[in-house]
């Protein structure tokens, strides 16, 4: 295992330091693992809380800070949080308005945001709603699964309910914005090589030199299938034609389409990969009105990428250009 | 040798758990690399660690002692076992109450309230590819075989075996719930981690009552 | 070789397109190679132009746009860009006020920029001056080299200059900045794995999995040695070292500390390597007034990090806060 | 066979050096990685693909065919390689002007000056593990052994030799000039790639021009 770290026990707590001292408009709490917006908690604006399994930098810590997460908390490398962590990022941004969760559907994540919303509730009074993210294709929300998996679509779903949440909307509302920005949104990936999580000191799964996975997780657990390696073409149409299937992105007012890398592909191959991305999605008849290219939920050193569309009305478009300043996100601030 | 928990057994029965799952860590998380996320060993050194550093002999009865060992899993695991572990021993404990010895159909009954919040933590049942599927069997052959009359040593070792059997039970079985349900069909053919690890704090438990 | 491309010889056309597509304000010549800002030529503005071998993404076309580059050049990958392409880029962005050329040191970049230069003044009378950046500490600034090679410092160069440019500077003030703040940055790179090259097909070197190389440049070339795999705080020591000792940061108003992943290097990572930078230059004395954590100049896949130091007076610490709205950097616009 | 260089065989030379590039990409490309960037190989190649599509019969003298190839190199490799060989056609047609036949010595003094410019272009001497160390040699073995009255087929036949012995002679050598410098004492022990494709292309004169 090649990694830049110091102990694969001390990662977690190693990169908090390093974020600290890189961004000093963001608070630390070490003992918590959480990152606060300096400024908060925001009298009377709403709290939004996210947080999950770490491993996925930028994700969410890089995207705290004004027009985006008030705080994130860092779980253990990609293992959720524990409900003490997501109390004490709910109370340290309760501005009065109430908080509002942002889970990613995994079974762990769920549970545990699940239990410091009774918590938050029973010993603090702070009025936590959540919306639960779950956008990737890959995996049938049926009885047989856990259901779809929280992806691509946290990043631009923090972004926009960050935005609203900026402008004053209550609670209800941005519980409402979040659901509906969920509802539009898919995601679908592939992965060309596996992560190593640190601990393990291997990767998690083996991939022969002439394969690929298809339909891959963000946390290394294996795909639907694994098929031979692919040209980007080939593989864009793997990614974009299960997202169209799924719903219909022709109506509406645009399409934001989001190309991630998965942490070990570089910025060249995800934009040969958009090149092919964007020319399916206009031979689908699907309008791109923004894009976002580049590794923002990654998988620790994965090497792949997924893509996200999210069909957005007006509403949700302003709300994705308005001013945004976080390390991981930032634009007009 | 009395035929019952006591608090001394109970903390053996945790400590005796702790050890168990230190043992295994690396074969917890290459089985979760199979079908999750392989942080399975990690996850639950994590906890036990912090389990046995948090038990300092305060805890003077057997439900404090277990609430204590449920709220310390849920404040250092996290991911799907944190909840799950924690809950358990958390209505273990609470069934226990202040007692500082269960006879063995109390401890059988604070058994099967903690199977029952993991279910309802977990929304799941057995037949899913998850910890359940040794739990469930396990504590099913301990009430059996205590209404036969056996003794509580005797029921335990037997619903260690039928825990290890459940847990093999897992291998065939598709997932439907966690992680491993992401891989359909794929899941079949690998032993749920859950499952091993719920084996062995049954284990755990029938060393800790025959010692 | 695992990559998300399509054709090896197509890589740098490919991800081409994909950048036209995803960045509308960006206007790409694909005959040329050259990524130019939309509204170029900007009237009575000295017009940036860089470039070099591509595989570097973000660099350099990832930093075209108001506040920043004119255009970019995009070679081959890992090769400097041909005299034609940098010729058309400097006929595109000039506005009147001349062009200045940055160009990183290295043999090819340096004669090709020389030979474009030539051209551009006997055949269209475009003012051109042009500034090299050497920055890498790893190398020898002697008769037995080319020279250092220019890396890290070329990110901030070209965000500050790019500033200046915005102001309104002229090109004799442009050329002198430039110089200044060539000369106040240092870099030292590491690499826990080799590149590959897409049309090689197999890594450049090869490195055993408890070995490191120290010194690494941005192509793959080999470094000046290869050490045992080390702790992040180690490498971390082996990278601040040779920079604080060939010049000194504890004066001037402070530093800007840019710790860069090389590409196949995830974040979590980069940001394990900064807190133990961060640590060192504080016991060194040395005050870092901004950071910059991420890839930024990359070497295709290569798992591992540079760090560059830049020691700023606060005229240029105003340039590096000055908008900036580029696909790769951008605040304030 | 006239013992010139005629724009036939000027052709003949510069499509004899495209087919050995072609030939030896691999290699070419293969040592550029041991002490480069591993683009010599792909270098050269696009740049003689380029030359090829180029060259359409409308150059009617030598000096326009090499100033092409060299113009085509310049606008096609990029790198080191591209202004370097670039500038050695452009000065090689330069001097050998309308020309429809060089005479030997008029050849050789051609070949020189694009010695000289590539030298002035590079800012390198001989000795220091570049294109120069295969290049150097050969034309003072061709002006030897044409000064001594050999006919031009024989003296390219042993200036191809000295361009070889060159390139061989590059492998001790400590780089101090291009992307191998950057190694240092670490870049000794290897051939130079741009030494091995500069002997290819006097190999393909000395063919070209015996044939
Ligand atoms: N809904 C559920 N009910 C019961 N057990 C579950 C459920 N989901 C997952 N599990 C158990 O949790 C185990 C995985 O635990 P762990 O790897 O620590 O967490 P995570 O899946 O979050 O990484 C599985 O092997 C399975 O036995
Ligand atoms: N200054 C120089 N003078 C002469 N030849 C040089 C010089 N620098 C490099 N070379 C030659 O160029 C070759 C490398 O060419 P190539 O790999 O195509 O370009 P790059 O080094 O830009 O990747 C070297 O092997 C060497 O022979
Ligand atoms: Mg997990
Ligand atoms: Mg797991
Ligand atoms: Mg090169
Ligand atoms: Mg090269």
């Amino acid at each position: 295992m090649k990694k830049l770290i110091n102990d694969p026990g001390d990662v977690v707590a190693d990169a908090l330091r390093g974020i600290e001292a890189a961004h000093p408009r963001l608070r630390v709490d070490h003992g918590n693992r959480v990152i606060v917006r300096g400024d908060a908690p925001v009298t009377g604006k709403v709290g939004l809380v996210s947080g999950g399994g770490s491993g996925h930098e930028p994700l969410h810590g890089g995207f705290v800070g004004p027009g985006m997460l008030d705080a994130a908390c860092a779980g253990e490398m990609f293992t959720s949080p524990v409900p003490d962590q997501i109390q004490a990022a709910t109370t340290a941004v309760d501005g009065g308005a109430g908080v509002l969760h942002i889970v990613k559907n995994y079974t762990g994540d769920v549970m545990n945001f699940e239990m410091a919303a009774e918590l938050a509730a029973a010993e603090s009074g702070v009025e936590v709603s959540s919306v639960v993210v779950d956008d990737d294709v890959a995996v049938q929300d049926s009885l047989y699964t856990a259901g779809r998996r929280g992806v691509g679509a946290t990043v631009l779903l923090e972004k926009i309910v960050g935005a609203a949440a900026d402008q004053g909307r209550d609670l209800a509302a941005l519980t409402a914005l979040a659901g509906a920005v969920n509802a539009r949104a898919r995601s679908m990936g592939v992965a060309l090589t596996s992560c190593t999580v640190p601990s393990a000191g291997r990767p998690t799964f083996e991939l022969p030199e002439d394969e690929m996975e298809v339909g891959i997780g963000i946390h290394g657990e294996p795909g639907r299938r694994r098929v031979p390696l692919a040209p980007a073409r080939e593989i864009a149409s793997m990614l974009v034609e299960p997202i169209l299937t799924d719903l219909d992105f022709t109506a509406g007012d645009g399409t934001i389409a989001f190309v991630n890398g998965l942490g070990g592909t570089p910025l060249i191959e995800l934009y040969v990969l958009y090149a092919e991305v964007a020319k399916l999605l206009d031979a689908a008849g699907v309008a791109i009105a923004r894009s976002l290219v580049g590794p923002y939920i990654t998988s620790l050193d994965m090497a792949g990428a997924s893509l996200t569309l999210l069909s957005v009305d007006d509403g949700m478009l302003r709300l994705w250009d308005a001013p945004v300043d976080t390390p991981g996100l930032r634009w007009g601030a | 040798m009395a035929d019952q928990l006591t608090l001394d057994t109970a903390r053996a029965w945790v400590e005796g758990f702790a050890a168990r799952i230190h043992a295994a860590a690396d074969e917890l998380t290459a089985l979760d690399s199979a079908i999750g996320d392989a942080d399975h060993g990690s996850n639950m050194t994590r906890g036990m660690s912090a389990v046995s550093a948090a038990l300092d002999g305060s805890q003077t009865d057997i439900g404090s002692l277990l609430k204590k060992v449920g709220m310390t899993i849920v404040s250092s695991v996290g991911g799907a076992s944190g909840p799950l572990y924690g809950t358990f021993f958390l209505r273990v404990g609470t069934t226990a109450g202040d007692k500082t010895a269960l006879e063995p159909a109390e401890f059988a009954a604070a058994l099967r309230s903690g199977l029952e919040g993991l279910k309802a933590r977990g929304k799941a049942t057995t037949g899913e590819k998850t910890m359940l599927d040794a739990l469930a069997p396990a504590l099913d052959a301990l009430d059996a075989e205590l209404s036969d009359g056996g003794s509580l040593s005797d029921s335990l070792a037997t619903a260690a075996t039928a825990a290890a059997q459940g847990r093999d039970a897992t291998v065939p079985m598709v997932a439907t719930k966690g992680r491993a349900s992401y891989l359909g069909e794929r899941s079949a053919g690998h032993c749920d981690p859950g499952a091993t690890s719920m084996a062995l704090l049954v284990d755990a438990a029938a060393t800790a009552v025959s010692a």
